[in-house]
């Protein structure tokens, strides 16, 4: 399984090249443009030095190279100087958004904490109330629990959350009033630092919405896939066999039944994990969390192609490892699945 | 003799054994029975009601339910209940399609990854490829590069259908790939497939006949989200000018513009969130039936 | 002191207003949202209003525009003209004197030299400086003495206020980006998310496209200014929600830009904890006509000159199409009290408002049909008219937002009834303005009949906007589809008109073209004025001192905001 | 008895699995699942594989049915080397040579009926129509005794011994000539087996089957088998008809293996002397140098650890590979 594992990771350096430069292409092909947003008081030649300044006047593959360049070497290098550790040349350039003109590596730090704490979270939360829905509602198949919990994930699913946020801020932040116990805030602040109990009160507080919703859409999603499958897997022979030595339910159902279910179960939690670190960006933009979402958003929309490339290959990084994840989790879960 | 007799039995076929069991399931029978209405309504409805989803009664706008107007209006002053049913043609028609393209592409890419050792490693970095591939600047570059074709061949609205209906099925096949590929590497170590090869069983038929039938139950789960995410999608790209013309309602759509005049016209808000829900739910009861009725052993209890 | 205060109490009871009279610091804690969030605190580096607005609490040029439009000193002691020997007679240099005393945030003094820097820093041609065109025609910028900075012009300026008047082009300190000149201009983070100005208030924390923190600035020349001691200026979002923030839930006090339903934002308002505040720009929604064909049978020669369009040459059609649109209902459809029915391109300032064009202000179907059918375009079987096989059938693009598809389909059946087919396209916003050479679906290229989208001019002097509809400026593939005559008209007239105005400084007659050229593109229906569109923006109740100025920053004044 | 025709000759059969280690995938050793086994399967004849389990049995019996792919030999059916065909080449002999596996519960597909199973034989290699195939679906369903009635049912409606028969019908459907029993009662109670092992004797009887019946039963093997192949770590030990056999044996291994037999006459039993094995066997990617059985052997000799011994032939009809004979 190391072996593998190892294996695979040496194979995902070519699979991410090529994902990169795909990536490049796309956003290069796309009709999007730099100077798209901007006032149209700003006459044309002016855009067009503007993009020059931004070298979208070199061709593709000069600007693709050099953004290999500069993340790949520039911004480690970069990482070691701030260890203490200084090679080459210090003025190397970093990878720089168009529309900030600040490191791009930088911006996603900054935005980090909150993508994980409010998506982060919600994954969490999504995935704990999943599972045990999922399980009840396959050992209970048809029982009102079931019906219930169905009922829930369904419309948790098929309602957009730009729909469920925005009801959720019109109840919680406008008709509940300010000072009453549960008004929660429609605004999240990203500069709240948590320091003390009122702080991280506030920060519950400031959470609980986005969460939820996110929440909500998560576990409808993995809930299903894990009854689905835990019901196929009920009605096994093993699971008979496994009853008939006298198992105990609790036992049968637990050790056998969610063990082998777990197999779909895993990967959808697996791929999900990524579009973690992708951002919700509708959730993102209804609460104004401003994570990692909010930010690809916005450097699509203005065409800010460093912006893209960067935050889309991390997260193409993440996307390969994570199935690897699954894949390697596959391998411990069922024995009859083997690498060599 | 006997043999003719029991020669008959067979033909009955395993359909007939599916919808029996299929109709034991109060939730299948009506999910499918309120499934076949909704589709009944948006195929005829639109031909029966007295307004046209076209129709502006300007000075009529944002009302409330009326003798009218059963749903009321919107900001335009179009009749929602037209709206609605205008808009569930091309809804149901775009999750329908679109879902059936991204099962089709999922399955049929997990099983050859799953199924074939030599092209698990190529599908699956081509899976992780698509998934890593930003969305948004594809889809622009996929409507900059398609839309005038399309369009002059096919029209506006069965050029953009044809569009959207494939842009959402390339970009959402990925997840029950992984899904169905997983079940398939299990599968596939079973004694069955072993049996089967050791009778001949070509690889093709070997999928149709022992791998397919087995790894059913996610891919009903993923076709049943599938519709959902779908009709979602859809609105989504109509805002980013990638949808319908602006004068072709879609529930998406519908949803999203009465969003932001939640708190002044509740109405319109409910209708096309429950349109999508109820659709959404009925589908899944029907799948969920559908899986237990495809299920021997449940189909024996 | 103790009667000081006490007769400020008597004055203060006595004028409703104490906020005034408070000192620096002393409102607290102001909240400020902007649906699109800030990226950067450096104009020059980016021309978005979101940007230019952020900035403009920290760096402020030599002179801002009130909410008039007129010019008020800010750095400058006074604004120079032609009268008070600031502009030269043969009007190719104008001569800015500081306020004396000045300092940075910093505490060091502000010179001309820091003037003249700033000049060169925007006019470096590797820097891609965005406010570039405010710059056009300067030859040379230099400080005379510690006070005094000249600007030269290669021509005579009848208009020589582009550069360092209004918060597009605000003042930089020379020290703090003296070594960011050039294809230097983007490696300097530092100092474009927190530059060291002039304002009333500094950055204390930039984060980029999310929140900026700004305390107030102990250098401020007023000493009692700003009366907020901290403000945080939120991004993101959508402007429905903004707009909630501030007047429904009351956890923001100032929100931007507001274009959403007009009667979703009545209802809002109607909650009692802000207002809607409202001014009117030159900001235009307009259709612009293709006077060339864009059928794609033409390939690379599609929506150029070398092909008249088969039916919008005809200026019958092209008025008809105006007549049958009811403007009102636009307006109160898609704006409410934040837009104007308009029969100009240039509606504001009111001097340049031509009074020559009120027939459009009233919807005439009826005419339009007339004049129609007196052209001798005969509606079909199918209700749609045509002339020797030509069909009125329009394809009508715009981009994505939520009013501009309202309106569409508005016009749509309107024309519909004068017998005119439409197709309708909506286009990502990104992408329609965003001038990619290989898209075929921007604004420039315009491969459609009709396009819909709003423009303006920056400040308060139409002069270059005029120039957008001469000949020279008609997009082609030649020049690589850069230029601002979307129409594609082409009148020697009318470039006669422009070059007229270039060389006349008297303000009446510099109206008067302008008025003459604006009643030749709209009598000639080159373009179809729907909109005077305003600025709405919301402020808390409990806020005072908010000017709302679509001359320049909303945030222009933001030093004499104060809590009641 | 002398006069028989080998029906499938294994010659030389080598059935390696590579052992890939290190990230690089290097090849660093294989597991030697069937290592250098030849033996005759006679016409109409049973021949038993036995041996402990992991010894290399079940894969000989799937590799020489080709459901691996063989890494060296020969494995000759009716004069045909099927031991590097592939593709169509194989698929036209399959219906020669069917298998039935060990348990047969997996080896049905849970979501086909009875009727489909047993039928999925003949729609790959016989174009029958519907009723001439659902008459031999009948008649392979009387043949294994089960009630025609059954035929839309599916198999997790039936107990082990049924489904074992539907897995006998459906390898019979093609009137194979030759079988792989993979130790097909291995998974049933005592009572089934014996049902089942009777039905197997039956069949052959009626059609003349060849069977190649992989067992680590050394009784059942003694009932049913004419003559008897003893695997250790990949190898046959020794090859000899039943009675020989089980009457004198001559390898060690065998020796030990029928001490464990218990004998059903009590007299006998109580004399009975257990020979106990000592350690493990040895892995098979791993083998000791010499005589696989080296490590084991109760009469180890120092050659044993230096030289293989080959597989002779003692007399007729018998070999066995020790350094003793």
């Amino acid at each position: 399984m190391f072996n593998f594992t190892v294996r695979r990771l040496l194979f995902t350096i070519p699979t991410l090249l090529f994902i990169s430069f795909v990536i490049f292409f796309i956003l290069d092909a796309a009709p999007s443009d730099p100077t798209g947003n901007l006032p149209l008081t700003i006459p044309p030649d002016v855009r067009e030095k503007i993009r020059a300044s931004l070298g979208l006047d070199k061709p593709m593959i000069m600007r693709y190279l050099l953004w290999c360049k500069q993340f790949f070497i520039n911004e480690p290098l970069n990482l070691l100087d701030q260890w203490g550790l200084h090679l080459g040349d210090p003025d190397r350039l970093r990878v720089i958004s168009f529309q900030t003109r600040s490191p791009v590596v930088d911006m996603i730090a900054e935005r980090m904490p909150q993508t994980l704490w409010v998506v982060g979270m919600s994954y969490v939360v999504g995935v704990m109330i999943a599972l045990p829905i999922g399980i009840i509602s396959a050992v209970k198949q048809y029982s009102w629990f079931d019906q219930l919990g169905t009922f829930i994930s369904m419309i948790g699913f098929s309602v957009p959350t730009f729909f469920t946020g925005v009801l959720m801020i019109v109840v919680f932040s406008t008709i509940v009033p300010r000072d009453s116990f549960f008004w929660f805030p429609s605004i999240y602040d990203t500069t709240l630092k948590v320091t003390d109990w009122a702080s991280f009160g506030a920060q519950v507080r400031q959470m609980a919405m986005p969460v939820f919703v996110l929440a909500l859409y998560n576990a409808a999603q993995i809930s299903r896939f894990m009854r689905a499958s835990m019901l196929d897997n009920l009605n096994q022979d093993y699971v008979r066999t496994a009853r008939a030595k006298g198992l105990r339910e609790r036992t049968v159902l637990l050790v056998h039944v969610l063990r082998n279910s777990l197999i779909p179960v895993i990967t959808v939690i697996a791929l999900g994990v990524p579009q973690v670190f992708g951002g919700a960006i509708i959730t993102e933009q209804v609460f104004k969390v401003n994570g990692l979402g909010q930010l690809l958003i916005i450097a699509i929309q203005g065409g800010d192609i460093p912006t893209v490339q960067t935050l889309t290959f991390i997260f193409a990084v993440l996307i390969v490892l994570f199935n690897l994840i699954a894949d390697i989790l596959y391998g411990i879960l069922d024995p009859r699945i083997r690498y060599d | 003799m006997t043999d003719t007799a029991i020669d008959i039995k067979p033909q009955r076929s395993q359909w007939a054994d599916v919808w029996d069991q299929f109709k034991t399931h109060p939730g299948a029978v009506l999910g499918m029975i309120f499934f076949v209405t909704i589709c009944l309504l948006v195929l005829f409805g639109p031909l029966l009601w007295h307004f046209s989803p076209h129709d502006m009664m300007i000075r009529d706008r944002n009302q409330g339910p009326s003798w009218v107007h059963p749903l009321g209006t919107d900001q335009l002053g179009h009749d929602a209940f037209a709206q609605i049913l205008a808009g569930g043609r091309v809804s149901l028609l775009v999750g329908v399609t679109a879902m059936g393209i991204s099962i089709f592409l999922g399955t049929f890419i997990g099983v050859l990854a799953g199924y074939f050792k030599r092209l698990d490693g190529l599908l699956m970095r081509l899976t992780d490829l698509f998934l890593a591939l930003p969305l948004l600047p594809l889809l622009l570059v996929i409507i900059m590069l398609f839309r005038d074709t399309l369009r002059m061949a096919f029209g506006p609205e069965t050029g953009i259908f044809i569009l959207i209906v494939f842009v959402i099925g390339i970009t959402s096949w990925m997840q029950t790939a992984r899904i169905v590929r997983g079940d398939v590497l299990a599968l596939k170590e079973q004694e069955f497939v072993l049996a089967a090869r050791s009778i001949g069983t070509p690889p093709h038929r070997m999928i149709l006949r022992h791998v397919l039938p087995n790894v059913m139950s996610p891919i009903m789960v993923s076709a049943t989200l599938g519709i959902a995410n779908a009709i979602i999608t859809e609105s989504a790209l109509s805002f980013l000018g990638l949808g319908f013309p602006s004068d072709f309602p879609t529930w998406g759509k519908l949803l999203q513009i009465a969003t932001e005049r939640m708190t002044l016209n509740p109405a319109q808000v409910m209708w096309p969130g429950l349109a999508i829900s109820l659709t959404v739910l009925s589908v899944n009861y029907m799948g969920d039936g559908l899986r237990d009725a495809l299920d021997p052993r449940i189909r024996g209890r | 002191m103790k009667m000081k205060s006490i007769l400020l109490g008597a004055a203060a009871a006595l004028a409703l207003a104490p906020a005034a009279w408070a000192g620096r610091g002393d409102s607290g804690h102001l909240n400020i949202i902007y649906w699109q969030a800030a990226s950067i605190m450096n104009p020059y580096l980016s021309g978005g209003t979101k940007d230019i607005d952020a900035s403009s609490m920290v760096l402020e040029p030599l002179a801002h525009y009130d909410e008039n439009g007129n010019m008020v000193p800010t750095l400058a002691a006074e604004i120079p003209t032609v009268a008070n020997g600031g502009v030269s007679k043969d009007l190719t240099s104008i001569t800015w004197r500081l306020k004396p005393g000045l300092k940075w945030a910093d505490g060091s003094p502000v010179t001309a030299k820091d003037v003249e820097f700033t000049a060169n820093y925007c006019m470096d041609p590797a820097g891609g400086c965005q406010q570039l065109a405010k710059f056009a025609d300067v030859t040379k910028v230099e400080a005379v003495d510690d006070l005094t900075v000249k600007i030269t012009f290669g021509k005579p300026k009848p208009f020589p206020y582009g550069p360092f008047v209004g918060a597009t082009t605000p003042v930089i300190q020379a020290r703090q980006f003296a070594d960011c000149m050039g294809t230097k201009a983007p490696t300097c983070t530092d100092a474009n998310f927190k530059p060291v100005g002039t304002g009333p208030f500094k950055v204390k924390e930039f984060r980029a496209n999310d929140t900026i923190t700004l305390v107030a600035n102990d250098n401020y020349r007023d000493p009692n200014k700003p009366a907020f001691a901290t403000v945080t200026f939120k991004g993101g979002g959508d402007a429905t929600s903004a707009a909630r923030s501030v007047l429904e839930t009351g956890e923001f006090d100032y929100a931007w830009n507001l274009q959403i339903a007009p009667e979703v934002l009545a209802q809002m308002e109607a909650k009692g904890k802000g207002t809607i505040l409202s001014g009117f720009g030159p900001l235009v929604e307009r259709l612009m006509v293709n006077l060339t064909d864009p059928n794609p049978k033409w390939g690379d020669e599609r929506s150029t000159v070398k092909h008249p369009h088969p039916f919008l040459t005809d200026k019958a059609v092209r008025q008809a199409l105006s007549m049958a649109i009811d403007r009102k209902l636009l307006v109160e459809v898609g704006y409410g009290k934040a837009g104007k029915v308009t029969c100009n391109v240039v509606p504001a300032p009111a001097i340049y408002n031509s009074p020559n064009n009120e027939s459009c202000k009233t919807q005439d179907i009826a005419g339009a049909n007339a004049l129609l059918d007196a052209a001798g375009w005969k509606k079909g079987p199918d209700g749609v008219r045509q002339k020797n096989g030509v069909r009125l059938s329009i394809l009508y693009q715009t981009s994505t937002n939520a009013v501009r598809q309202d309106f569409q389909e508005l016009i749509k059946s309107w024309w519909k009834q004068i017998g005119v087919e439409t197709e309708l396209k909506n286009i990502d916003a990104a992408v329609f303005f965003g001038g990619d050479q290989s898209s075929p679906d921007t604004f420039q290229k315009f491969f459609a009949d009709i396009e819909m989208y709003a423009n303006n001019f920056d400040g308060t002097d139409p002069e270059a906007y005029m120039g957008s509809w001469k000949c020279s400026e008609i997009p082609s593939p030649e020049n690589a589809w850069l230029g601002s005559n979307m129409p594609r008209y082409c009148n020697p007239e009318y470039d006669k008109l422009v070059a007229e105005m270039a060389g006349t400084a008297d303000i009446k007659k510099r109206a008067e073209l302008v008025i003459r050229m604006n009643d030749m593109l709209m009598q000639n229906y080159i373009m179809i004025p729907l909109v005077h569109r305003g600025n709405v923006a919301a402020a808390a109740n409990t806020l005072t001192g908010v000017k709302l100025n679509v001359w320049d920053s909303d945030l222009w004044n933001v030093g004499d905001w104060a809590r009641k | 008895m002398s006069a028989q025709q080998p029906l499938v000759q294994v010659r030389n059969l080598k059935m390696y699995f590579p052992i890939y280690r290190g990230v690089l995938r290097r090849q660093v050793g294989e597991v030697k699942a069937v290592d250098d086994v030849s033996f005759d399967i006679f016409k109409g004849e049973t021949l038993g594989l036995v041996g402990e389990s992991g010894c290399g049995k079940s894969s000989a019996g799937r590799a020489i049915l080709r459901l691996y792919d063989v890494t060296d030999g020969q494995i000759i059916l009716e004069g045909t080397d099927i031991a590097a065909m592939h593709g169509k080449e194989l698929r036209q002999l399959r219906p020669e040579m069917q298998m039935i596996f060990q348990d047969p519960q997996a080896s049905l597909n849970p979501r086909m009926t009875v009727a489909s199973i047993i039928a999925e034989p003949l729609d790959e290699h016989r174009k029958l129509d519907k009723r001439a195939r659902m008459e031999r679906v009948f008649e392979l369903m009387d043949a294994v005794g089960l009630n025609r009635d059954f035929a839309n049912r599916f198999p997790h409606e039936f107990s082990g011994g049924q489904r074992q028969r539907i897995g006998i019908a459906r390898a019979l459907a093609l009137n194979p000539k030759f079988i792989v029993c993979d130790e097909p009662i291995a998974a049933l109670d005592v009572s089934i087996q014996a049902q089942v092992v009777n039905l197997l004797e039956d069949l052959q009887e009626r059609m003349g089957l060849t069977y190649l019946f992989i067992s680590h039963d050394l009784s059942m093997v003694r009932h049913l088998a004419t003559r008897v192949a003893v695997m250790y770590l990949g190898r046959i030990v020794e090859l000899a008809s039943r009675d020989q056999l089980y009457e004198d044996p001559r390898h060690p291994y065998t020796e030990a293996l029928l001490s464990a037999v218990p004998e059903p006459d009590p007299s006998l039993e109580s004399t009975r002397e257990r020979i106990i094995l000592q350690g493990d066997v040895p892995s098979p990617s791993n083998p000791p140098k010499g005589c696989n059985f080296c490590t084991r052997c109760p009469k180890v000799m120092d050659i044993c650890t230096q030289e293989t011994p080959p597989f002779k032939k003692l007399e007729d009809g018998r070999y066995a590979a020790c350094h003793l004979l």
